[in-house]
């Protein structure tokens, strides 16, 4: 009983459609009432629904933060209202804020990935990547991920970067000028599964599909689905699902026993790979059985 | 002053200072043409210019329905929204369409679902041309109100995500809808030529039909127009539904291109349209525009962000350098039209 | 009695004039507006400026008044060259103009228009108070009824035309420059401006005076100044001249503004039965229960005060407001549920009132505005034949005789008097049965009016059109009118044929006959 | 109508029938917090409204600034891009400015930030102002082109990032930053402070200073301004740069309430604030329009969305009714003016 507020990113992106959905059920399913909201990347918004929780008396606030730095500000006042602040996916940048940080291990994921990514194309030859939102901390985190693996072989070639800022569509026409400048280019490396799904389109259109390795990020349905046909090489499962239901229920932990559930602030959970190895695995979105 | 302005009705007659006016634009393109070429070996090449003119279609097929509503003297914000709930309507019907009572999913043609999308995009547009012509609720407003509903009941059909997959199924006798996206005839990539010829149609229209003339007419002086007999409220409604139809192709043609259709697709893109339309030289008041010239701004604007990537222009600068274009081409147009305001 | 000599003032009246232009010349790119102009304005006396339309008068004015700079010349005040850097500072020394187009900003009261740019401040902000007081009495000392705080656009044209003079009396300056302040005045308040005028001229103040109604502008006038095609023809004190001098300098010949045709009239063409419309505020009528008809072949013209109703019963007729009540028969049809276009094509046009905003369309060349209204007539199938519609401009321009060559030029190039002629030739050519014409020579000079007189006439007797229009001047009654009524609020109040006077057909109209 | 417009110049008195019709914007506000009020019990106390009315400042701000704007007859749509851009440069200048030539950091005082931020602001406002006025560039398309060189701009700034942790240190002598944000003066946060003060000064200029009825007049009929004196170019630049100015103030507020500031801050606020001044009663025609009937226009928007999210209602349906509620305002307001067009 009482109110769980939930605010999520941009539930028009399936991952985060996702963590408010689980997040929501599983409120819901001990009891709560729960509120999903979304910011779109927007502190002034996120600031505002941050405001209304307060407002609506929420017992606890599930918060996605919109930017690592614009967000304390918002977590800052939940806090000095007196209501606990969970942060799932992605950190904020000052810890003693909020009662708990649980996100996926993004620098773990983007080495994985890039790993799976290198031992498909065979450490040779030369890419692309596409970068995805700046004001995004997990963005330079992925890329950084990649580059520490990738620039251990120097027999592969980074050709161009480009910021397609998460979105498909914007995937697609970069990748398309990018095949321009580089035809010859073997692999994409993206920093979420939205802008491969572009480029894969891009590659498609421009016939270069086959022997291209394609390495997403995050797990999405649509991914998978895009790994069954071939066309992406792997995708980094972000444990959404896990983490979300998580953090709902530290929260009702907190709440009802005034006590921690997990003593340390930043949690990390550690992101899995998906490929065609494994992906029949993958049970429902962002859900992997082991 | 004459001979630009007789360009407007589309007059087919060449003379030196019509093109050297017109050509601002037509400069502008050339002029970025040359410069990315020079810095860099792989802009100037047939491939290339076939896939930046298949970015260009998406906009170039928004920036023509602008056109008609800029011309009778209004705004369509809408048209980026319609892009969007048209691309979500037609990936839903591909997913098959659910009748409860009978207990079978439908899973109409491709042929169905783009006329289905396009009667869609139609009663958007119908909707704005109501308020408009008959309760007189300004364009900006009421297409302003219409860019939000219309993105979110994009929202609400889909629950925020996205359709995935397309492209249909043999058994279903649906498939197809990715030709639109990923074919090409001779070469060229089937957007670019439903913008060609929607261009053309459209253009000829304008210059050649009673219609065309009408637009004119009640851009030019609404009034005096309805006193020569000119339906100024028939005409203005067409306008905002062939807006609506015109940014209902260009949601089919982006996702038939993606093979999957996002809710958010075509957010902002009313802008880079109207920039389109003003760069190509039309007047916001209305009464003063070509297809000739808004395909002109559409391929300057498109050519140009093309080509920021190509050479690795930041993303940063890639939005300063088209505000900058904007500015910089409508400071030539206000020259020549001597400045009208608005 | 043209005093050649008197083109250069005579050295004698030197004293008395207060300003002057010096060989003023000014050119619009390849238009010369004025072909330098020498012009005097005498200290306490009304000095009138004749000439027909684009003579230059306006230009002249805007000259002396600091709102554009000539070409070439100077201007000389009070024996010494000035230059304006702009209409404030024309108005800082003592200069104030009454616009030909009215120049009032409609959102605001009539207080705020009176006093804008011109604000009375204090340290907190404006003066209301005093600037409403100011207002009222300039408002009683123009005999009009207006509250300062009325907003300018629900008053009628007449009162915003008082309004705009006030705004130039508020100024107190010396010289008060008067561009056609009369052109939408009734009788009476045309009355009380010239006992302002008069009053002002005692005190000592010097009006520039600009009229196309040449009478009315001789009851005031001191001096005469005619203007043709941008160079002054003639100059005389009021004694010297009369009517017909003015006439003849300004245009060369004296104009006849032509008799009724002896056209074979055939069944009435146009019946109006029981007809009211609603008026603006939508408490009264302002057509009122009006019946009327008008035979093929038949001109009729219909006269009154501001504010009839002429306007609203033509365009009532013509479609564009609704009727509360009452029938419109075209050839015994009857076509009071028919739109704007279904009227044009059952053969019912109208010349609106006011060609600059519902006449033509700025935007368009010459030939694209006369083809307008026919378009259906060079549509073969689905597309506009260009040959087909080159022959129909051809056809009009030839019919109203609009000097121009091929119609490609744009619209706004032609003087006022071919713009006219443009907007009654693309109703001509849809080939109509009536013509309406509201106010058709409003604006335009005696020579063009002449002209659209004789156009009017023509059609009726070749094609057997029934023409109805309306004017203000009585003078324009008894021209090529086969029948003049009367309007007085709403209703017909008299009915002449054309063999009446002057003075019974003002009377018919309510307005006092003067002298 | 005579009641209605003479409002316009903010004669104090009041009569029933201005308000019943000035008073739409104030019945829909009335209305929404009345229904809330029923759905959720938290809606109505006057904790909850203060919040509400902070989250209104930042729009409040631009709303106000663009009200000016369309009084005149513009349109600025570079509003959110400036809001961003002086947040950011604020940020900056918080982080300490450094020299490289002397080698060492300066650490701005506060009030030295606000004023150079309302600087900035000032000179982005000036900048379309004198496109606008002198070059005669469409307002329409001179602040498209800024929205997007602002924005570029701030994003090349700080490279993407977000300036963090504003709130500076007592050693430098900048503190006192977030007190602009957090603190509030008898209960009244800062942010709703500030804008009652900025609504309270606009409004005063309007209705009782020269300047007021210029820009009244030149939004009226700009040629009757002029020829009547108003130096009307003059105008014109002041009200972009006022609208720069107070996108700058609400940069200012919204970064101090975030402790932080970010280059993206503020996208698509225009519409907004566009929105708010329409519901407000204002015509995009120029002319027309009051501060009061934009602070309504602005309440409504804000105590809308925020009683939308309170009662828990989806983020689409939010889309939704913000559409539907500025068309149906705006639908009022035409009829009220008779339906003057764009
Ligand atoms: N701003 C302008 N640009 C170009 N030509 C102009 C301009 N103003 C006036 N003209 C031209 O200058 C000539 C004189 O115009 P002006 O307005 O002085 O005539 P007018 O004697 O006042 O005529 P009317 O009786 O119709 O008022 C006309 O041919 C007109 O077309
Ligand atoms: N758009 C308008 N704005 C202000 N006043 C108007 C408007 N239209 C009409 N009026 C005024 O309403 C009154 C009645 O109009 P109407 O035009 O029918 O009279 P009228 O006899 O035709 O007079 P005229 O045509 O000479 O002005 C007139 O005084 C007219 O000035
Ligand atoms: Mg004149
Ligand atoms: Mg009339």
């Amino acid at each position: 009983d009482g109110l769980i507020s939930i605010i999520v990113n941009d539930p028009a992106n399936p991952y985060w459609f996702t963590e408010g959905e689980v997040a929501k059920a599983t409120a819901e399913e001990l009891g709560y009432e729960a509120n999903v909201a979304a910011h779109k990347g927007d502190t002034n918004a996120e600031s505002t629904l941050v405001d209304t929780a307060i407002t609506n008396q929420a017992k606890a606030i599930i918060l996605d933060p919109a930017n690592a730095d614009g967000s304390v500000g918002a977590v800052k006042k939940a806090v000095e209202a007196g209501i606990p602040v969970f942060i799932v996916n992605a950190e904020i940048n000052e810890s003693g804020l909020a009662k708990a940080q649980l996100v996926s291990n993004n620098a773990q994921g983007a080495a994985l990935g890039a790993m799976a990514w290198v031992d498909a194309i065979g450490g040779e030859g030369s890419f692309v990547e596409l970068f995805g939102a700046p004001s995004d901390n997990n963005a330079q985190t992925r890329s950084n991920g990649f580059e520490t693996v990738l620039s251990q072989y120097p027999d592969l070639e980074k050709k161009a970067q480009e910021v397609a800022n998460w979105d498909r569509t914007q995937g697609y026409t970069k990748m398309q000028s990018m095949l321009q400048a580089n035809p010859d280019i073997k692999g994409v490396i993206s920093g979420n599964d939205e802008m491969a799904l572009g480029a894969i389109a891009a590659l498609k259109e421009a016939g270069k599909m086959d022997g291209m390795v394609v390495g997403g990020f995050d797990g999405s349905p649509d991914s998978v689905d895009a790994i069954k046909a071939g066309e992406l090489t792997y995708t980094v499962l972000q444990p959404v699902a896990v983490f979300a239901e998580d953090a709902v229920r530290q929260a009702d932990h907190f709440i009802t026993t005034g006590e921690l559930k997990v003593a340390e602030e930043k949690q990390l959970f550690d992101c899995m790979l998906i490929d065609e190895s494994n992906v029949d695995n993958y049970t429902a979105a962002f859900t992997l059985e082991q | 002053m004459a001979d630009i302005t007789s360009t407007s009705t589309g007059s087919g007659g060449m003379n030196i200072g019509k093109i050297l006016l017109e050509g601002r634009a037509f400069f502008a393109l050339v002029a970025i043409i040359i410069v990315f070429s020079i810095l860099s070996p792989v802009y100037f090449s047939v491939g290339n210019f076939l896939i930046m003119s298949s970015h260009v279609a998406i906009f170039g097929l928004l920036a023509i329905g602008m056109l008609l509503v800029i011309l009778n003297g209004g705004i369509d914000l809408s048209v980026g929204s319609t892009l969007g709930l048209s691309g979500v309507v037609a990936g839903a019907l591909m997913q098959g369409v659910e009748i409860p009572a009978a207990g079978v999913i439908l899973y109409p043609p491709v042929w169905a679902v783009v006329v289905l999308t396009l009667c869609l995009g139609a009663f958007v547009g119908a909707i704005n041309g109501v308020l408009i012509a008959f309760f007189r609720v300004p364009a900006f407003v009421a297409t302003l109100g219409m860019l939000y509903v219309a993105r979110g009941v994009a929202l609400l059909m889909t629950n925020g995500l996205t359709f995935n997959n397309l492209s249909g199924s043999e058994a279903l006798g649906n498939t197809g809808f990715d030709w639109l996206g990923f074919n090409r005839i001779g070469g060229v990539p089937i957007g670019v030529i439903v913008l060609a010829v929607v261009a053309v149609v459209v253009g000829v229209t304008l210059a050649r039909t009673a219609f065309g003339r009408w637009l004119y007419a009640s851009g030019g002086n609404e009034r005096a127009a309805e006193l020569s007999g000119v339906p100024t409220k028939m005409v203005q409604i067409s306008v905002y539904v062939l807006s609506g139809m015109c940014a209902a192709i260009a949601g089919l043609v982006l996702s038939s291109q993606l093979t999957s259709a996002g809710p958010t697709a075509g957010t902002t893109y009313e802008l880079t349209a109207i920039a389109a339309v003003v760069i190509g030289g039309a007047a916001l008041t209305g009464g003063r525009g070509t297809v000739r010239g808004t395909m002109l701004g559409a391929f300057v604007i498109g050519f140009l962000s093309d080509g920021l990537v190509i050479i690795g222009v930041s993303a940063y600068w890639q939005t300063v350098f088209t505000g900058a274009v904007i500015v910089l081409a409508v400071l030539l147009n206000s020259l020549q039209y001597g400045g009208k305001k608005r | 009695m043209t005093v050649q000599g008197s083109l250069q003032p005579a050295a004698g009246r030197i004293g008395d004039v207060v300003m002057s232009a010096r060989d003023v010349a000014k050119h619009y790119g390849a238009v010369q507006a004025l072909k330098g102009v020498n012009f005097d304005i005498h200290r306490g006396q009304v000095t009138t400026l004749f000439g027909e339309n684009g003579a230059g008068k306006s230009t002249l004015m805007k000259i002396l008044s600091g709102i554009v700079t000539p070409t070439h010349g100077e201007i000389i005040l009070d024996g010494k060259p000035v230059v304006f850097a702009n209409a404030t500072d024309a108005l800082a020394q003592g200069i104030s103009i009454i616009h030909q187009e009215l120049a009032l900003a409609p959102n605001l009261n009539v207080r705020d228009n009176i006093f804008m740019g011109r604000e009375i401040r204090t340290a907190t902000g404006v003066n209301f108070a005093e600037e409403s007081r100011i207002t009222r009495e300039l408002m009683a000392e123009l005999e009009e009824d207006i509250d300062p705080l009325t907003p300018v656009e629900d008053l009628r044209l007449g009162q915003q035309q008082i309004v705009e003079i006030a705004r130039a009396l508020q100024a107190n300056s010396r010289i008060l420059i008067m561009d056609e302040p009369t052109s939408a005045l009734s009788a009476s308040e045309v009355e009380v401006l010239f006992k302002v005028i008069r009053d002002l001229t005692a005190k000592g103040v010097s009006i520039v005076y600009i009229s196309h109604h040449l009478e009315e502008a001789l009851t005031v006038t001191h001096h005469a100044v005619v203007l043709r095609d941008g160079m002054m023809t003639a100059n005389a004190p009021r004694s010297e001249i009369n009517l017909e001098w003015i006439v003849r300098n300004m245009v060369g010949e004296n104009f006849d503004l032509g008799s009724p045709p002896e056209s074979e009239m055939g069944a009435p063409a146009l019946v109006i039965d029981d007809l009211c419309v609603p008026d603006r505020s939508g408490q009264g009528n302002a057509v009122d229960h009006l019946d009327l008809s008008v035979k093929a072949g038949e001109i009729v013209c219909i006269y009154g005060l501001m504010g009839a109703g002429r306007t609203e019963l033509m365009e009532c007729v013509a479609g564009r407001l609704k009727a509360s009540s009452g029938a419109v028969r075209l050839m015994g049809a009857d076509v009071s549920r028919l739109s704007i276009a279904q009227r044009i094509e059952a053969g019912l046009v109208l010349v609106p009132e006011d060609r600059q905003r519902d006449g033509l369309v700025q935007t368009m060349s010459v030939g694209q505005n006369l083809s307008l209204a026919s378009i259906g007539a060079f549509t073969r199938g689905l597309f506009t034949s260009r040959g087909d519609e080159q022959t129909v401009i051809d056809t009009s321009i030839k019919e109203v005789t609009v000097k121009t060559d091929g119609g490609d030029a744009m619209i706004g190039s032609l003087s006022g008097g071919n713009q006219q002629k443009v907007v009654i030739g693309k109703m001509l050519a849809t080939q109509p049965d009536v013509i309406l014409l509201d106010e058709p020579s409003r604006g335009i000079d005696v020579g063009a009016k002449a002209e659209v007189f004789k156009l009017l006439a023509r059609t009726a007797q070749e094609r057997g059109l029934a023409v109805v229009y309306t004017t203000s001047e009585v003078g324009e009654c008894l021209s090529v009118a086969h029948r003049i009524i009367v309007m007085r609020r709403g209703r017909i109040s008299a009915e002449f044929d054309h063999t009446v006077s002057k003075e019974d057909i003002m009377a018919a109209s309510g307005e006092a006959v003067h002298h």
